[in-house]
């Protein structure tokens, strides 16, 4: 595949400034908690099932046992010392939970050898769960050895949305056999927002169907079995955001999920969810992600559908640099950062196919050795499925000349509905077309250095560096770059949006065996 | 938030004999449909646009795109839910009402049942020029992966080609004493292919009356349920195969083996 | 073999006011169609399709491609021709009752007339996150090269945002005395918006009663026919223009102009 | 755009074999007439009309007078000589004519003086509608000069085909305001095998529109409106083919057309008409055409409906060779030849886009100064409109690729029905995008030399020129290759097929006052 030739001291340059205007989220990181990442903690050891009693007997134990803990000692120590505290007298965490429900669970922090002793046994529960993520990446490898990898890059990933897993699961056992690498089941639009991770099999989404460990047991065993009969390891994907970002990243390792939507910023952006609490989410779930094997997919796409795709371009590649820099700093490796961007340009504008080839080919280039992820058309697409159907296939072409590494599937009713089964497999038709007749057309394409393509690429570049100079510039650097605007013309300050009381500064002896646990690999 | 919702199925657990179009849930009803209305674009024509959907039974209905073209016309995408049901029991199936016979079969029925080879004639009539669908059923090569009827033994083939009058064709049935008459027809405007078929039925009642050939039409745009209608023994759709065409002609002119 | 045919024009050389679909030639009421059917590919769920087409009022309706998707279903595309006339007198359209205001105009129409700037809020309903459609309604960049209502001298616009309970949002308008809300609905799986709509509705009446706001909501996939069904003042659909809203306003907010 | 290096030495090589393979079909056509060429002569001298009594007033006069010399003297010394010899004793064609209704009028064949002044009043009356002809090839560049050409290449070329010239007429102008350059009125599925030419404004054809002097002037004014308020000239296309192919031209010349299909070997092998007819009517179309200023369009995309486009590709680059000499040979100039080729490799053939481009960069490789006819795919088109429209794009991107010339625009309806006034415009859509997105991507496109698209343009070169050899070899050359069935796997015998008894072998004094008036130009 043709790369284009880019100047490296520029490269090198925009890598150092990634890392100075990153720096002051790293430190957030290192230095708060929240009661996601505490209940994470919960999960690992196995803790599950819901209060029945409190309000419709949605609450899952684990909120109610963090919840307590703050309520008692609060959080800045962390949840281990103070739960196996207090299992030290005996009983199961299943057991500590019943007596939460009950009222009746006292919690203190517990010092000197109590403290030793409470961490050994937290040390111990939390291990389990990270040995069950350990079993499911080994079980990966060798699925994937008896299956086999999908048989070309890109890989074809296609979402399904139907808000009902039981519906959910046929269509992608359908997408599988009709060519998709990857299944993502869509969330639900209001899950982001709960504080608290649904249970059990459900079917009553809105336009997504919720995240929980069931619906991903059920869709992972559904998917085992096409794997087999296609011979062709088909990979399952949901997202790590939302309020619940840590939870959902070890409920992904637990039942061995393969890849997650897992951004620095989406959150924020997005679903207005506060910078800080998503910073120090972030960097747990990346930790889980990078033990668990599973390959994250960020997402600068979405600033493409608020921000204009050639003015903004060089935003995308601040943010995949920021990102990368993130993964990196949580012990992800190249090959797990599918990096997003996303063919969004107008289609009305002058040269807008050579414009989307030259933003790939810059991310190309620039991260080598990650799968990026390249999404379809969305914004400019119209009720006109037509014309939409063309699109998506000019989409999968620039996707095969550019070398992307995961394909999202466009569907033609992108403006309409939320994709029907025929639409998937209509868009996989369109897929398997371009990449079985045009291939192999990067064998023939060559953009000239100097070139419109190669002009282009450049430009983006140094407006990028341009931009990570003034980020790193500034004391408190992306902080205040998501404060000014910078990605998808939305500003967030660091002391809004959503969740923010579920953040704690950690306190000198807070512990959190997961994270210990998780960095000794990569320490 | 989660809770369970009762399934969408129709026609309960049994055979689900009764269905509606699927979007991404059972019994959702959902179709698309595109058409072009001679209104100019606005708020009439997509008031227009609407009432149609309705009367075609999607309620509701989304006019999804609308584009002027040229003057005075628009067009239209519109996605909604169709309220109709389809009952599968009342589905007309143009069944096969005979056996798929191999080459093999064919000829050994031929030779053995009607005691003399059958002689086939077939051509494209009327202005029409397709040849490739008769080709396809008549000549060696055939059609996917299936040699075509020359192929066969007992099988006596002559393609006369395209744009065949029905005269000059009956006259070639005559002279060949030919058993059956595989007629194609592919331009569909204005019902060109069903006002040819009359035609040729018409013709050989009157030139041949009871002792006609079999009179067999096909083409790609052909309903199969229409052969009484158009006067013909059989009509086959698009993508038929040499070897049903073949088991058909067994089927209608060879008689049946006689019980052991 | 040249002569002249009738023209297919329906209503006569009048206004035209019956019209069906035209593919090629005036009255031939073509129309294109597709939809899955929970039946597995072959020549019954072609005939459940032809079934179904026909329901529709397509005929003869040709089923041009089919195709099975998964274990259990068949998709397909039909073309054929609609039986259905389209009354253009009957046509109900939401015609704008209301001059369409310049920027100045409004301004001038609020200082002169309702002397007072007006308050407008806008938000995002429920877990809609979708900004984009208020957002170029209100925001100063605008839509379609109009600049939003933020832009209007004499209109007071707070933008919430997405996301925003109805609770929060009664509160909202309270406290601002509110002369408008504004809300957008783009999610409309399950009917979501329809939804999340009538709560709104409802909850505007419950606590505020005959002094609620004026209340105004739109989104690509509203049909601007539904307001009093859903119990707001005014829907907007697809493509929505921020001077169409603040003439509206007008309209609707400010006291007629006495007669000189 | 990018050129194949092609093998000049073997380019060479194919353009010998080619003249050689098709001299003896310039000998057929020197040696012969036609009832059409005849009746061709009559219509220049400004014969029109039919006659009112025989057959429901659709048999024209042409054809009645050249019938009554053939039934009188024989067609062996042309119409032109017994005609105005006739009228030397005063009186008009159209006087002549409601003789020969009449059957009152008498010919014979002049001699020494008698003959002399017949000539040259036959050359008179023959000039008069070559100066038209004339006049309006000056109109056309007039026209140009004051409208413009289209901004840009391919020219984008439709079909109209409603059977109904007053359908056809606002089909054809929505058509341009939507973008097309070219306009084409196809033919009812009957005109070829009519032996006259139908009159007047027509509205009953199966699958086209008669062509009719009457239906040429309309459209042709239609678009000259149309190019008016454009500010575009838009060219009007038809066909000369079938057995009135030499009338047909002249009414095209006569008419302002801009654009002739015209093959040399179409209507013999689609149509079955007689080899020896076709190849003397193409002769004298074509020397019309030259003088008109027209720009034919050859039909070598046809073969591919019949016969394989990869197994078959080498006979579309020997007939394009074969068309090209006797083009020539007929006076047209390279910009007048739109040779045809065609997008219709099996979609599921891997790489099929690929040598989609390899075949149509070889086109135009051999054929640099001539407007290369691109048509869309056809016979793999399916009632799937869908992948149709995609198609379309992937066909519309392959011409922009290849610097093809003249771009017929893929109907997503074409396995379903001839194209409705909505297909037309999405088609339309559907090209202003490719164009505009990705029009310059020629300039990013190298194929390798060596590489896929280059090693298969020459494998196709080579099995062209091979098969030239082995037609060239025989004494009966292209004629002989046509019965062997060359060319769409068509065998068509030399006397087979329809309207053999049209074609009379010259006498020594036969005389046609076209065929004399438009050679000099070119001698
Ligand atoms: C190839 C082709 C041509 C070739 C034909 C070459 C030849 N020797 O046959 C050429 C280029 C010459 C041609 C010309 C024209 N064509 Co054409 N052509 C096609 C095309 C691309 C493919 C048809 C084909 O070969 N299909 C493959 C065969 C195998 O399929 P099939 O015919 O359906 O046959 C199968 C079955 O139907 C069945 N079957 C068919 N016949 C019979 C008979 C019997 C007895 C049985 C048992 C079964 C059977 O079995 C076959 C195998 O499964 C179609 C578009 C398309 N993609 O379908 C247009 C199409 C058929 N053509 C069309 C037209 C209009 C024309 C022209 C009239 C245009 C013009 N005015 O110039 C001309 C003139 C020809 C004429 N007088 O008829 C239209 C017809 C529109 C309509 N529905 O009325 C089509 C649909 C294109 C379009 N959308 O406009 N064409
Ligand atoms: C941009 C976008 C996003 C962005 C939103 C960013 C943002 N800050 O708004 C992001 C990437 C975050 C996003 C996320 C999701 N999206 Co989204 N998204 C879109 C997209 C591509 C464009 C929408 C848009 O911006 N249109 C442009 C604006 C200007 O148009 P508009 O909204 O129609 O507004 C106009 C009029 O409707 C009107 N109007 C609108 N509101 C109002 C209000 C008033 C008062 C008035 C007067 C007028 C008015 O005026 C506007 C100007 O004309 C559409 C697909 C598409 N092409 O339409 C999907 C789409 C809307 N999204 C969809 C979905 C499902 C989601 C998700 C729920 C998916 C998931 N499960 O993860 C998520 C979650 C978001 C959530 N909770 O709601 C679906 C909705 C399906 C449906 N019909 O139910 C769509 C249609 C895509 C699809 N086919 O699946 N999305
Ligand atoms: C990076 C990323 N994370 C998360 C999401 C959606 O997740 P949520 O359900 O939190 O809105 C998306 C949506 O496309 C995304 O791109
Ligand atoms: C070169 C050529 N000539 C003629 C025709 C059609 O003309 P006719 O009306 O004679 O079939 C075609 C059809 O596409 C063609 O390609």
């Amino acid at each position: 595949m043709s790369r284009l030739q880019l100047d490296q001291a520029l490269v090198a340059r925009a890598r150092e400034l990634a890392a100075r205007a990153a720096a002051p989220v790293v430190d957030l990181a290192a230095t708060h908690t929240t009661i996601s990442v505490e209940r994470a903690q919960l999960r690992l050891a196995g803790l599950t099932g819901t209060d029945p009693v409190l309000g419709d007997g949605e609450v899952p134990w684990v909120n109610r046992v963090v919840d307590a803990v703050r309520d008692q000692v609060g959080l800045q120590h962390g949840v281990a010392l103070p739960v196996w505290h207090a299992l030290s007298s005996g009983g199961t965490l299943a057991d500590l939970a019943e007596q939460v429900g009950a009222g009746t669970a006292r919690f203190t922090v517990p010092e000197g050898a109590a403290a030793d002793q409470a961490r050994e046994a937290a040390r111990t529960a939390v291990g389990a769960g990270i040995a069950r993520i350990d079993a499911n990446r080994a079980r990966r490898d060798e699925l994937v050895a008896t299956h086999g990898d999908p048989p070309r890059r890109p890989w074809i990933y296609l979402i399904v949305a139907t808000g009902d897993i039981h519906e959910d699961i046929p269509q992608a056992q359908a997408a599988a056999r009709a060519g998709a690498d990857v299944i993502a089941v869509i969330r639900s639009t209001g899950q982001s927002l709960l504080d608290y991770v649904p249970e059990g099999a459900t079917r009553t989404g809105y336009a997504g169907t919720y995240a929980t460990q069931e619906n991903f047991r059920l869709m992972r065993a559904a998917l085992d079995d096409v794997s087999a009969e296609l011979g062709r390891y088909v990979r399952l994907t949901n997202y790590a955001s939302g309020l619940c970002m840590p939870e959902i990243a070890v409920l992904a390792g637990l039942e061995r999920l393969d890849m997650m939507l897992n951004d620095a910023m989406y959150g924020i952006l997005f679903r207005d969810i506060n910078p800080i609490r998503t910073f120090v989410d972030q960097r747990f779930s990346r930790m889980v992600h990078a033990r668990a094997g599973i390959i994250i997919n960020t997402g600068e796409d979405n600033y493409l559908t608020t921000a204009d795709a050639v003015d903004e371009a060089h935003t995308v590649t601040v943010s995949q640099l920021l990102n990368e820099r993130l993964a990196h700093e949580a012990g992800l490796a190249d090959w797990q950062l599918g990096l997003g961007h996303a063919f969004e340009i107008d289609p009305g504008v002058p040269e807008s196919f050579r414009l989307e080839l030259a933003h790939a080919l810059l991310a190309r280039g620039l991260f080598p050795d990650a799968p990026l992820k390249w999404m379809p058309p969305t914004k400019h697409m119209t009720g006109d499925v037509f014309r939409g159907y063309l699109l998506d296939g000019f989409f999968n072409l620039a996707g095969a000349l550019t070398g992307q590494g995961i394909l999202l599937v466009g569907m033609m009713t992108e403006a309409v509905v939320t994709p029907w089964l025929s639409d998937r497999d209509l868009a996989l038709r369109n897929v398997r077309y371009v990449l079985e007749a045009a291939g192999n057309l990067h064998e023939d394409f060559a953009p000239q250095p100097g070139g419109f393509i190669d002009r282009r690429a450049h430009t983006v570049l140094t407006e990028a560096v341009d931009l990570l100079e003034r980020i790193a510039d500034h004391p408190q650097g992306l902080i205040q770059a998501v404060a000014d605007g910078t990605f998808g013309i939305t500003k967030r300050a660091p002391d809004g949006g959503k969740g923010l009381d579920g953040v704690v500064r950690k306190a000198a002896d807070h512990f959190d065996p997961a994270t210990e646990l998780l960095e000794r690999i990569h320490a | 938030m989660p809770e369970t919702r009762q399934n969408g199925h129709l026609g309960g657990t049994g055979a689900g004999s009764v269905v509606r179009p699927y979007g991404d849930t059972t019994g959702d009803g959902m179709v698309q449909t595109s058409f072009t209305l001679p209104v100019p674009p606005g708020p009439r024509a997509e008031g227009a646009a609407l009432q149609l959907a309705q009367k075609m039974g999607i309620e509701p209905a989304m006019v999804v795109h609308s584009a002027g073209i040229g003057e005075g016309f628009t067009f239209f995408v519109v996605y909604g839910s169709v309220r109709h049901l389809v009952d599968l029991d009342a589905v007309q199936v143009e069944e096969r009402a005979y056996p798929l016979l191999s080459p093999g079969e064919v000829n050994a029925a031929v030779k053995t049942r009607l005691r003399r080879s059958l002689v086939v004639l077939g051509a494209c009539i009327g202005t029409d020029a397709h040849t490739v669908g008769i080709d396809a059923i008549l000549n060696l090569k055939g059609f996917a992966g299936e040699k075509g009827l020359e192929y066969y033994r007992e099988l006596q083939v002559a393609n006369l080609g395209a744009q065949v009058s029905v005269p000059e064709l009956v006259h070639a049935a005559r002279a060949r004493k030919a058993d059956a008459v595989l007629v194609s027809q592919v331009v569909t405007q204005k019902d060109a292919h069903l006002r040819n078929t009359r035609e040729l039925a018409a013709a050989f009642r009157e030139a041949m009356g009871e002792s006609r050939p079999l009179l067999v039409v096909g083409g790609p745009r052909f309903d199969p349920a229409m052969a009484a209608d158009l006067g013909v023994d059989k009509v086959f759709g698009r993508g038929t195969t040499p070897g049903e065409v073949a088991s058909y002609l067994v089927h209608a002119l060879v008689p049946a083996e006689e019980p052991a």
